[in-house]
């Protein structure tokens, strides 16, 4: 019977996200934004949702995450502009190469906790950004970016607008199911109990080195393939994917989102680049606004969006609050 | 897009899609199932469908400009000189009496008054695409323009060309963005790098003579690239020899560790082929350093900076004095079409604009005058009308549209910066000390490798 | 009626959500010296620390008066300027400093006690090692240097945390007697203590705690005479 | 052969000596107790044994296998698990889960990919999770917060923690610190009830000793870091090394 | 590679290592301090930037040396009462992102402000001519900019080591529950402590301001290289930045000779090789991180 009910409220929480998904092109428009946007943010989503796994649930905060994501576009755009416009074998090889990285990476910085990993994170893709502007830009045209990327193709088909949005809508709903069963499996708890207490986990006979990596490089996988689909939807490779400001987007957005929640961030990448679009074409102060956005979330509302009913149902009724039940107590 | 013959009557999903979208999101369902409004040009039934059109009596215009980050200031301006066409377009005024020949009216385009959006690229390819998406999309303009980097620049063309809506672009320097990226859908104004090369040579040897050895510092990028490319070819058709040539990279502030080296060296000028804040920056530090003073061989030596603009200029200060550039347009030109540009602006804005507001002005006006002539607003027809046109009083002399690689030809000046006491205002910078006519510089179409890709109609 | 010298009275103090202090209190007349005992955890280091205005823990209800002057309302350093002197349970002889810097330290804020040369005639130990960081110190010296640092300030009231733990009988003998003669110098003492029966030596009154409340405040024979007492509380 | 066997264990830090040469047996299925005052190196030495120190000399072996140079997990996983003094637990995760994690542990090994099993298919863990809750009686409160526990109930969950994971050898760090006198009654009965039939050996380490007299069957005492006295109750309720080093000055 | 140049190259490392030193000084005493991670720190440089532009140009360089010091104390002041204090037993995290949000919110103020453009910000008058100093002609401004330095350094050494203030602040970076008991204000010390460190920036700004001119991204562009410096000093450490900073600048200004590609990448390659081969940094005490 229990069993019966989880299946049944699993599927009901992928069905919802499958329609919110699927219709997001739709509804989009009606909000003042277009239907392209809709396949941007389901590929931030996929980014941020990656990024989720390892910060939301492990709470190591990593500044470099624009280094998978980068690196996923570059190599999967290099690949679909010379090499085939098959955007599986691109993606594959992609998301291959960023595993790599991810994992050696993750091998270097998972070593140091707190602001030096983050300070590391950063270092690290930093390097790749000035690697990719300067010393590679014979393969990565530079400042200019990879550009004249061809229109790549699924077994024929020419992905791009409404065909492009279904693929990359399906690559989003395989995201979340994915990152939802490692969050509830017990690999999945294992993260937790690192962000809750990592020496007393050691003290469980648990390798948490290990999980930590694997962690690193599950989220590392994630960005990465939102790299690729973001290469092959735009036909184009900024610079730009490498930089530290687009690590910092990532964290605003799941701020704003709410950390560990999965699903938050995802709403957080939305709120994000909608504001960041729809905003910017009214006021050329968008990107002040965004900041006291922020910081607001950082300052009143550090659960995020998706705390917001919590908070204010903890808010209206703040004599409710049980009492302490204490039976015995330690003062030294 | 679409291989549906001329005579097709049906329009595509897609296009229906547009319609609804520039209508407003509402009605799209509406429009999927046929019943929207759709308005289309007298001939429209006899194109095959694409990119956008205008939809009732209103045209819409998309004016993407960095409003954040380096450039903010210059896209400031260049948003000033595109409210001021969109404004000459609809009521008249400006080079609309200077345009020759011209097929403006002054009450709009084909019938129908011209509207804008704006929106920000922060100087940023991949934000300004996806702006340009928005406006192409949401929107539904039928031409956008603007921006201030050859990449954002690149990067629009490459989506104009996808989308099949014209892509105007403003302030992009770099041989690439008519040369190896060169699109069907875009068109640009602005001179380029090869140019500054070709123009600034000759003048380099008159002033400092044939026997000098330049030392370059390079912005290491596709544009700096080409600039540097360009200045060593015509310093050294001119008898220079060049000393060395350091790539730096586009993210330096700080160019003492570049300028030392130069100390060390036997070269006597100087060349800087940076732009925006790199120039800034190492000009000013050059000056620090300095370069201007220093005797080699027993020269004085020189510094030059291959491309200026006025943002740079106010940037460097009274370090500019004395330094050669080139520069595609000046408002002290004297040419009618300058001064009606130049004269209404101040009215409007009461400074003078800058080549960047100039170019944005001109673009706007010259799209409008194509779709007169081309008598609709379908892309391909408007393309052909701009393509290998010739016209006056947007310049001095005559502005050439080449069709071949989409890059325009005109007379560009070489400029010296003033000396503080000789400047009558603080927007009055730069001297020019030479108009090249348009007939010394250029280069024939297959110089730089390139496809422009196809107009979309082909059958 | 004359105010007793120092008091505190129904103090109920929280770690977060913990209830550690149910309602702990006590007088003190000057000059005296008090044996604050009970089992490991019962609060003896958190009476302490209320008193003497710490961050944690989180007195909510209770008053400690010194002097005629309140000082539940005070911020800690507030507090320590008006005489109470915490030597708490690790000593926290600060790291990176000398043991003349810890010295000066402590004169940095009013009320200066002892001249620096006075506490060095007291602990000639301290002295010969004025220009030694204070925590490469042996446990001796630097459980004297703590209590050297709080001389050197006007102390009204001090508060000390284990003063022997961790040390060899014969050094533990020595603080005994260095405690005995600061008695004499007319200080008042708080002693907390696992080694109850040191304590209780010394001590002119005692105040054994259990679970956070008082459950006996009187005379140190008494708890040395009674088996159950020792027994029940102090788990001797 | 004894369960655990440590020889000639040295530790320093700075110039202070916290374990000086200290060694003891504990043979399997008979309670030992390690005691001496606050600061006696009883900490340290435990730190040791689990590998969150590393001694400076000295040998470790638990049936007969040295743990010297283990990593913590290594070391845990063979069976070494401890409780701690000050409840390490999982404070943002449920009680449940934090059992879990223990169970999980002990079922997978130090490192296990699985993020494809479902919840619900973590029967056996959830089941030997809650078997744990129900020994310390905790049963009730599966679904809390565990930082919203009281204090005495974190260290009871903490107990389930490390019984969730069978351990061989169970340390026990100050297991009655804190407690009321009533509390501490409980516990030593609870103490007493676990492992009773021989699945684990317990070394509790405790300055109280009577709490050491009615749990342990051998003691061993620590004092400035060195083993002063090691014996069974008896013995070491009568030594008067232990009565003097351990209760400062009982002779007046 | 010729003496004169090795000389040159050599003092420009030292010279853009100097403004690494002073930015990362601020920004390590904060940390050593109160534990908190000053992602905001760049812009306290740029805002010193802009206000000694300010007042140099309409009073002149005598006020902005002595306004923009005080100025920025101001200013640190008001960021430790007005935000950071609420974060100092916040997590490393929290901090990082507070900072961070008023870091883009200061950038986009001072772009509203002053626009975005890079504005010039000549130096006094008699630093403007190089000087011959035997192997060549450098920047009089850049020669100030290291002397400054050194007085900073200096002074901040003496002010921790000799003087009661000094000590109060190098206790209170170990133990500061200990320097309450002491009677000691700790809380008002370490927002003196912030002030000190905006201070420092501010010096930083108006000193870089000159060589590099300024723009509202000066601060996140000078951000980066400051954390990795402190980070590769250790955390906490004053020897450890002002070693980092040097050792930081010499990396920059040396590779421009042999690998001028990398010399962007080279800070990062430092920061990454030291923090594998010494985890707490070069100097980093033990303990925090």
């Amino acid at each position: 019977m229990k069993k019966q009910s989880l299946f049944a409220r699993d599927s009901i929480y992928m069905l919802i996200a499958a329609i919110v998904i699927f219709s997001l092109r739709w509804t989009l428009p009606l909000l003042g934004g277009y239907s392209e946007l809709a396949t941007r943010m389901l590929i931030f989503s996929i980014l941020v949702l990656g990024f989720d796994i390892l910060v939301g649930l492990t709470g190591y905060l990593s500044f470099g995450h624009a280094a998978f994501w980068g690196i996923g576009a570059y190599i999967c755009g290099y690949i679909l502009l010379h090499f085939t416009q098959n955007i599986l074998v691109a993606m594959i090889l992609g998301v291959l190469i960023v595993s790599i990285i991810a994992f050696l990476l993750g091998i270097i910085t998972l070593r140091r906790h707190g602001i030096y990993f983050a300070i590391l994170t950063l270092a690290f893709a930093e390097m790749f950004y000035y690697l990719a502007l300067a010393p590679l830009q014979k393969w990565t045209g530079g400042d200019n970016g990879l550009t004249g990327i061809k229109t790549p193709q699924l077994f024929g088909l020419e992905l791009s607008g409404l065909a492009m949005y279904i693929f990359v809508g399906i690559w989003t709903l395989i995201a979340l199911y994915t990152a939802r069963r490692i969050k509830n499996s017990p690999y999945g708890l294992m993260l937790r109990a690192i962000k809750s207490n990592e020496e007393r986990l050691t003290f469980t006979g648990i390798n948490v080195f290990r999980y930590k990596v694997m962690a690193f490089l599950i989220s590392g996988i994630f960005a990465g393939l939102a790299g690729t689909l973001f290469a092959a939807y735009e036909t184009y490779v900024p610079t730009e994917s490498l930089h530290w400001t687009l690590s910092g987007e990532i964290v605003i957005m799941s701020v704003i989102g709410g950390f560990g929640t999965l699903i938050g961030p995802m709403m957080g990448a939305a709120i994000v680049l909608y504001l960041e679009n729809v905003l910017s074409a009214i006021t050329d102060q968008w990107n002040l606004i965004l900041g006291v956005i922020f910081m607001s979330f950082v300052i009143f509302l550090p659960g995020g969006v998706m705390s917001l009913s919590k908070q204010l149902r903890r808010l209206f009724s703040r004599d409710q609050v049980p009492a302490n039940r204490t039976e015995s107590q330690g003062g030294d | 897009m679409s291989n549906q013959g001329k005579k097709t009557k049906t329009l595509s999903r897609r296009s229906f899609i547009k319609t609804g979208v520039a209508v407003t999101g509402g009605l799209m369902l509406g429009n999927q199932l046929g019943i929207g409004p759709v308005h289309w040009s007298a001939r429209a039934q006899d194109y095959p469908a694409l990119g956008n059109f205008p939809v009732g009596d209103k045209v819409v215009f998309g004016f993407n400009v960095p409003q954040t980050g380096a450039y903010s200031d210059e896209g400031a301006d260049e948003l000033r000189a595109y409210e001021l066409a969109v404004e000459h377009l609809n009521n008249g005024g400006g080079m609309l009496a200077t345009l020759m020949p011209s097929s403006l009216t002054g009450a709009g385009i084909l019938g129908k008054e011209v509207t804008f959006v704006t929106g920000d690229t922060q100087t940023n390819p991949d934000a300004a695409r996806d702006s340009a998406r928005r406006m192409i999309e949401r929107d539904g303009v039928i031409m956008f323009s603007g921006g201030s980097s050859s990449a954002t620049a690149v990067a629009q063309q490459y989506l104009a060309q996808e989308a099949k809506v014209i892509f105007m672009d403003c302030l992009t320097h770099s041989n690439d963005t008519t040369g190896k990226d060169r699109q069907r859908y875009g068109f640009r104004h602005f001179f380029n790098a090869y140019m500054s090369g070709q123009a600034l040579g000759p003048i380099l040897a008159e002033r400092y003579g044939t026997d000098r050895r330049a030392f370059h510092l390079t912005a290491d990028y596709t544009w700096g690239h080409t600039q540097y490319e360009s200045m060593k070819q015509f310093t050294e058709a001119q008898g220079w020899a060049t000393e060395d040539n350091i790539m730096t990279p586009l993210t330096t502030t700080d160019f003492s560790q570049y300028l030392t080296p130069v100390l060390n060296s036997d070269a006597d000028v100087l060349v800087l082929n940076h732009y925006g804040g790199n120039m800034i920056n190492s000009l000013t530090q050059a000056v620090q350093f300095g370069m201007r003073e220093r005797e080699v061989n027993g020269k004085t030596m020189e510094v030059v900076v291959p491309l200026y603009s006025r943002l740079m200029a106010q940037g460097a200060g009274d370090n500019i004095e004395g330094i050669l550039g080139t520069s595609n347009w000046d408002y002290k030109l004297s040419d009618e079409g300058s001064q009606a540009f130049v004269t209404s602006f101040e009215a409007k804005y009461g400074f003078p604009p800058s080549q960047a507001g100039h170019t944005a002005y001109v673009q706007t006006l010259l799209y409008a005058d194509a779709v007169e002539r081309a008598g609709t607003f379908y892309p391909p027809e408007v393309i052909r009308a701009l393509e290998d046109y010739t016209v006056s009083g947007v310049g001095p002399g005559a502005v050439e549209y080449r069709g071949c690689d989409h890059q325009a030809f005109h007379d560009i000046l070489v400029v010296e910066g003033k000396a503080p006491s000789a400047r009558d205002s603080e927007y009055d910078l730069l001297e020019t000390v030479k108009q090249v006519p348009r007939a010394e510089i250029g280069y024939e179409c297959d110089f730089f490798p390139g496809e422009l890709g196809p107009y979309g109609d082909e059958s | 009626m004359s105010q007793p010298y120092f008091k505190c009275s129904d103090m109920h103090a929280y770690y977060g959500e913990s209830y550690i202090l149910r309602g702990v209190g006590f007088k003190l007349e000057q000059n005296e010296l008090l044996a604050l005992l009970g089992r490991n955890g019962a609060g003896k280091t958190t009476t302490l620390r209320s008193i003497a205005r710490a961050q944690h823990p989180n007195l909510r209800q209770g008053e400690v008066w010194l002097n005629g002057e309140a000082i539940h309302k005070l911020p800690a350093h507030k507090a320590a300027q008006r005489g109470i002197s915490l030597v708490p349970e690790e000593r926290k002889i600060i790291p990176g400093l000398t043991v003349e810097e810890n010295l000066i330290l402590a004169q940095i804020a009013p009320p200066r006690g002892w001249p620096i040369d006075r506490i060095y005639e007291l602990f000639p130990r301290l002295q010969e090692r004025k220009h030694q960081i204070g925590t490469t110190l042996s446990g001796g010296e630097q459980q004297m240097l703590a209590v050297a640092r709080a001389l050197a300030r006007d102390v009204a009231l001090l508060l000390l945390d284990e003063p022997y733990e961790g040390l060899a009988p014969l050094i533990v003998k020595d603080i005994e007697r260095v405690l005995i003669t600061l008695k004499e110098e007319g200080m008042t003492i708080v002693l907390v203590e696992q080694n109850a029966i040191g304590a209780l030596k010394i001590a002119d009154r005692c105040v054994i705690l259990e679970m956070g409340e008082v459950v006996f405040d009187g005379d140190p024979k008494d708890v040395l005479d009674s088996e159950e007492l020792r027994r029940e509380y102090l788990a001797l | 052969m004894a369960l655990l066997e440590v020889k000639g264990l040295s530790k320093s830090f700075g110039g202070l000596m916290a374990v000086n040469n200290a060694g003891l047996t504990v043979e399997e299925g008979r309670p030992h107790s390690i005691i001496g005052p606050n600061g006696a190196g009883k900490s340290t030495f435990l730190n040791m044994i689990i590998g969150r120190l590393k001694p400076d000399k000295g040998s470790v072996l638990f049936s007969g296998q040295s743990l010297i140079g283990l990593q913590p997990q290594q070391i845990n996983q063979r069976g070494v698990v401890r409780v701690f003094q000050s409840p390490a637990i999982y404070p943002e995760m449920t009680v449940l889960e934090n059992v879990t994690v223990s169970t999980l542990a002990k079922r997978d090994g130090t490192f296990k990919f699985n993020f494809l099993e479902r919840p619900l298919k973590r029967k056996d863990a959830v089941t030997a999770a809650e078997e744990a809750l129900t020994e310390v009686d905790l049963i009730g409160q599966q679904h809390e917060e565990a930082k919203n526990l009281s204090y005495g109930n974190k260290r009871r969950l903490e107990l389930a923690m490390c019984l969730a994971q069978k351990p061989r050898l169970l340390l026990l760090d100050e297991p009655t610190a804190g407690m009321s006198q009533s509390d501490t009654i409980a516990t030593i009965n609870l103490l007493q009830k676990l492992g009773k039939n021989g699945e684990f050996t317990k070394v509790i380490i405790e300055h109280d000793m009577h709490v050491v007299f009615t749990l342990a069957e051998h003691i061993t005492v620590l004092h400035q870091g060195t083993v002063i006295a090691d014996g069974s109750p008896d013995e070491i309720k009568n030594s008067e090394i232990v009565q003097e080093a351990y209760l400062g000055g009982m002779e007046e | 590679m010729s003496f004169s140049q090795f000389a040159l190259q050599l003092l420009t490392g030292l010279q853009i290592g100097a403004i690494y030193v002073l930015v990362a000084l601020g920004l390590t005493l904060i940390f050593g301090t109160l534990g908190v991670a000053n992602f905001a720190h760049g812009a306290l440089y740029m805002i010193g930037a802009y206000f000694g532009l300010v007042v140099s140009s309409q009073l002149g360089w005598g006020w902005a040396a002595l306004l923009v010091p005080l100025g920025l104390f101001g200013v640190g002041i008001l960021f430790d009462r007005g935000l950071l204090q609420f974060f100092y037993k916040r997590p490393v995290t929290d901090q990082i992102l507070v900072t961070f949000g008023l870091a883009i919110i200061i950038q986009e103020l001072a772009r509203t402000i002053f626009g975005g453009t890079t504005k010039p910000f000549p130096a006094p008058q008699w630093a403007r001519i190089p000087v011959d100093i035997g192997f060549g002609y450098y920047p009089p401004w850049r020669l100030v900019i290291i002397a400054v330095t050194i007085i900073v350094v200096i002074l901040l050494f003496i002010l921790l080591r000799y003087t009661k203030f000094g000590l109060m602040v190098r206790a209170g970076m170990r133990d500061p529950e200990m320097v309450r008991y002491l009677g000691i204000d700790a809380t008002r010390l370490f927002t003196i402590v912030v002030g000190l460190g905006a201070m420092f920036a501010g010096v930083a700004g108006i000193m870089g301001g000159p060589a590099y001119s300024i723009e509202p991204g000066s601060g996140m562009a000078m951000l980066v290289p400051s954390f990795l410096v402190v980070v590769i000093g250790g955390m906490g450490s004053l020897v450890g930045a002002v070693i980092a900073g040097l050792l930081m600048g010499l990396a920059v200004s040396f590779s421009v000779i042999f690998v001028p590609a990398v010399s962007q990448v080279i800070i990062y390659l430092v920061a990454v090789i030291v923090l594998i081969v010494r985890p707490r940094g070069l100097f980093g005490v033990e303990g925090i991180g």
